[in-house]
């Protein structure tokens, strides 16, 4: 096991990975920009390193100023949690060249799943469903476009190949419109990254964003841990996640899990990694991406299974075989987490302050991962997640009972959080049935 | 901050006979003035006369930055390791005494096996070198303390 | 399921009430007395009533105090806890006449195990093991004791009948010294309680204390959850408490459980209970006594059971049938609770004052029992329990590190706590074996 | 901060002797001044005179109590429910303007079925009732304003 681990990260994800390194045995560095001074992975790490200024850039994604900070403390490995460089495959080849472990999978497979087109067809290599999509469209065979449009059917998305953030992306609901939508992607995509190379997509109408948890080793072993339904979703970010999925049935989690994870013996994913799939109204599973770190919400499904996600991480990490074999696994009742944001529950903006008063809920089936506390300044600096709430219960009915009553002795005052919201969500009559997709908030008016 | 806490400083206050307090705590602002001649018999005793101004913080912050005087505290501009000479046997770039230039090299961080000459932002003489030659260092860590002049 | 119930208590179990009845959907109303008017449980209630000054006898124990709070609120239930008023049948018959049902068994029940002899010969009758002992002695046949101690063995103990907090208590050795211990254990009986009728016990040297949680209802159903290893105590105070107990294997389990369950049956208990036994160095357990209410240390059978146990009691009182059979039970994975008390943990003097700084363990496995906040003013006049930390994992192992990470990083300042002595228990390398029994304290020199 | 907490800071103030108390915490503002000269032997002592101005925020604290002059609150000492009559349709033991001395029952708080008539403990004049015929009180729930004579 490793000597020492160097924790590239901060707030509830850092002290996460101190906690784990705790039971393992293993001291920790935690790193900290001068605005973290006062954080809580500072105080419980066994050293600190102070990185830089409170901007992100200079200090937690500054990757001179991490590799130096684990040289002066030698320390075997960083755990770069998730959210910054959790997906450099840079920083990961950085790490590997200065003899430092990153405790993730090879930059090789982060450099390919960071690449969507490569991805995507890599998935499709290893059995994973894709969303059927067209070849590339460029200038030259622009008049195939219609041909293409018709193997997919309508409604279709025009993507951007060098895309992101929603620029060079249409959704065509009918023929009639592709050609003037095509060239608009195009001139778009072109000017926004040089490249007016586009494709068609399968157009998939109100989804469930449905991901699968997989742990591989070095040793060839790959298990999945059943599935998590993320479709509370407001602008892509997910609010609250819960696992199992409330339309999943055994049947479909064994044989899409036993799937995934069969991919990920043929890939050679040896770490904590997601897969995330979008489920359509015709019980379609599509691979969308998959998440080479540990995740936000990894807690449900620590709650259900019962297997330490981040401890098997480092454990893999160091050389060590699985924990578990695929029969370990058995999902055993329910777990939802709302994510406590430091923010306006009804227009959303950030609320950065001090927190004048924090107490956080207990009892049986609550669980809380965050670093705030009494007197804390929530920093303008860094994102808004103060508190995972997660709720765990014999099935979905006392997890969502333990849920509404943990949100209602939770204290944090000083600062708006999303604690409002997360009841209204969480009382909510289609929530409470499990009826619900990515469209949920839009449609209970949450979002505009 | 609690109604002992408060209770505390107000005995404090009367019996050392502060003649104003004031306090600002994390949203709380505390201000007491106490006017009173205390048992003072007679002829005009002096009061004693302290004001106090106590901005809260939690112990573990590192003292205020000292920029008394002139002194200016030159701190670490990134991380690494701390050396005072260019190779090992050289001469130290600088010592207690030195006379610093802006832009004048003062040390060297390692980081990455990169030796990064560090340069000095003001210009003055070198009062104190507050780490040891061959130390780790973080960023922002007082390194030196300078007279500028 | 009742309209609306009081909770008859103070501190982390009023709480956990109140968190039970939320899950359930059922409004609570608080009592308080002029300390508590900031504690949390008054906060969290739906209403509170102010049932007198801060000394026990005139609020908390105050129960006519208790029942007009009833009355003005409209209650249908009143659930005691543990201490206070939980375990008088009297404060139990006067709900049943108020037409308020009491959540606990019956009154009769409770005067039944409230009385050690009566209860004593009741567990025999039902078939569990009790430590052998004579008949009463007194003057007319003390003659006979001897004879008595023989059948016996040494060592025994003498006990007086009405006794209690170790008076008229005497270890004897050997047949030598019965005659002078009998005649001081009389008189020192007869001075203080009046009488001189005492009777002869087999004496347990260094025996385990361990426990079994019951559940019953009204419908004839009672079920066991497992055992607790409740050994390292001191002054009889519980300090940590696990299950399973390292030394009970399945086979045990099973077979002591379901003669419990037996005995409950034939009792007619309907209700959450405990009975308590010590087991010897041969491995026999002896009945010693059950408490007929929740236990403090519930939680840790909830995280190994999954069962609700407070929420199973209120359901039961309610008249509705127990939740589970007893094959729906299975003890999956370890937990251990540290009752973290507001004392000084060398010489254990408690610690009243402000709390200046309180921020709990979270993360994986861990629980939190607690109505403690940053600058809450722990009152001397209660008891000094102010947290519950309970860790779960997947075997002992797992529970213990998280144990060790959690003690490691619940802050709380301003006043001294035990946590400093639990971490020193925790650690220590016949602990980790599991190899202590009710006399570990005082072996390891952390109790004189 | 509740009431209590104020209750204690003036009390300690007042006898103290301090002049002049402010306090700002999370929506509470108070500023307590205390102009009296305490201890003065000899002539025409001035009286305690005590301005508090407690600005509450949250909604459920009761709302001071008010200690001016010589007004008495007369508290619940049981809980129950609340009678200023006998029987229902009898007149009220006191009602705004009786006079009332010491050992004269003023109200009646039902407690388990139990009619508990409840004396006044001082002499004086009701100046105002707190709590409604038939509510129901909690232990220290204040019921009448009398003014001691």
């Amino acid at each position: 096991m490793f000597k020492k681990v160097l924790v590239a990260n901060r707030g509830e994800i850092a002290l996460r990975i101190i906690c784990a390194c705790k039971e393992l045995g293993i001291p920790t560095v935690a790193v900290y920009s001068e605005a973290d001074s006062h954080s809580l992975h500072v105080r419980f790490a066994d050293e600190a390193v102070c990185i830089g200024p409170a901007k992100s850039y200079e200090s937690y994604l500054n990757i001179p100023s991490i590799i130096s900070a684990a040289e002066i403390t030698n320390v075997e490995a960083i755990h770069p949690g998730y959210g910054y460089l959790a997906e450099s495959a840079y920083f990961a080849e950085v790490c590997e060249t200065c003899g430092i472990k990153f405790i993730g999978p090879a930059p090789e497979i982060i450099d390919l799943m960071g690449d969507k087109a490569r991805a995507r067809a890599r998935a499709a290599e290893v059995g994973l469903p894709i969303v059927p999509g067209s070849e590339l469209i460029e200038e030259e065979n622009r008049d195939e476009a219609p041909r293409f449009a018709e193997q997919i059917g309508y409604p279709l998305i025009i993507k951007a190949v060098a895309g992101g953030g929603g620029r060079g992306m249409r959704i065509v609901r009918k023929a009639a419109d592709l050609e003037e939508a095509l060239a608009t992607a195009q001139s778009e995509s072109h000017s926004a990254f040089g490249s007016a190379a586009v494709y068609l997509e399968k157009y998939l109408v109100n989804p469930h964003h449905i991901e699968f948890q997989v742990l591989g080793d070095e040793h060839g072993n790959a298990i999945h841990l059943g599935e998590r339904e993320c479709s509370v979703q407001r602008r892509h970010q997910k609010l609250i996640e819960e696992t199992p999925s409330p339309i999943v049935d055994d049947e479909t989690r064994a044989r899409l899990g036993n799937k995934v994870a069969q991919a990920m013996r043929d890939i050679g994913y040896q770490s904590a990694g997601t897969i995330e799939f979008l489920l359509d109204e015709d019980g379609e599973f599509y691979f969308i991406e998959m998440n080479t770190r540990v995740q936000v919400e990894h807690p449900i499904t620590e709650m259900v299974t019962g297997v330490d996600i981040v401890k098997e991480q480092i454990r893999v990490a160091a050389g060590l075989e699985l924990g578990y074999r695929q029969e370990d696994i058995a999902l055993t009742g329910h777990a939802i987490e709302c994510r406590i944001n430091a923010e306006n529950p009804e227009n959303f903006r950030p609320s950065p302050g001090t927190i004048t008063a924090y107490n956080p809920p207990g009892g049986p089936g609550i669980r809380v991962d965050s670093t705030a506390y009494q007197d804390w300044l929530v920093s303008s600096h860094y994102d808004s997640l103060i508190a995972k709430l997660v709720a765990y219960g014999r099935d979905r009915e006392e997890a969502l009972a333990r849920m509404v009553r943990a949100l209602d002795v939770f204290i944090i005052e000083g600062i708006d959080t999303s604690i409002p919201l997360h009841k209204k969500i969480i009382t909510h009559p289609e929530f409470i049935k499990g009826d619900y997709n990515t469209s949920f908030l839009e449609r209970i008016g949450v979002v505009k | 901050m609690d109604i002992n806490e408060i209770k505390v400083l107000v005995e404090l206050i009367q019996s050392s006979g502060i003649e104003e307090f004031e306090m600002e705590k994390s949203g709380v602002r505390l201000r007491i003035r106490n006017s009173r001649n205390l048992q003072v018999t007679g002829v005009a005793a002096e009061l004693p006369h302290t004001i106090v101004t106590a901005v809260q913080s939690q112990a573990e912050i590192p003292p205020a930055e000292e920029e008394q005087d002139d002194l200016y505290v030159f701190k670490a501009p990134i991380v690494g390791t701390f050396y005072l000479t260019p190779k090992p046997d050289a001469d130290a770039f600088v010592s207690v005494g030195s006379r610093v230039s802006k832009s004048q090299v003062i040390c060297i961080i390692e980081a990455m096996k990169i030796f990064n000459q560090i340069e000095s932002d003001v210009s003055g003489e070198v009062v104190e070198i507050l780490v040891e030659n061959g130390q780790p260092v973080e960023y922002g860590e007082p390194l030196f303390k300078i007279r500028q002049s």
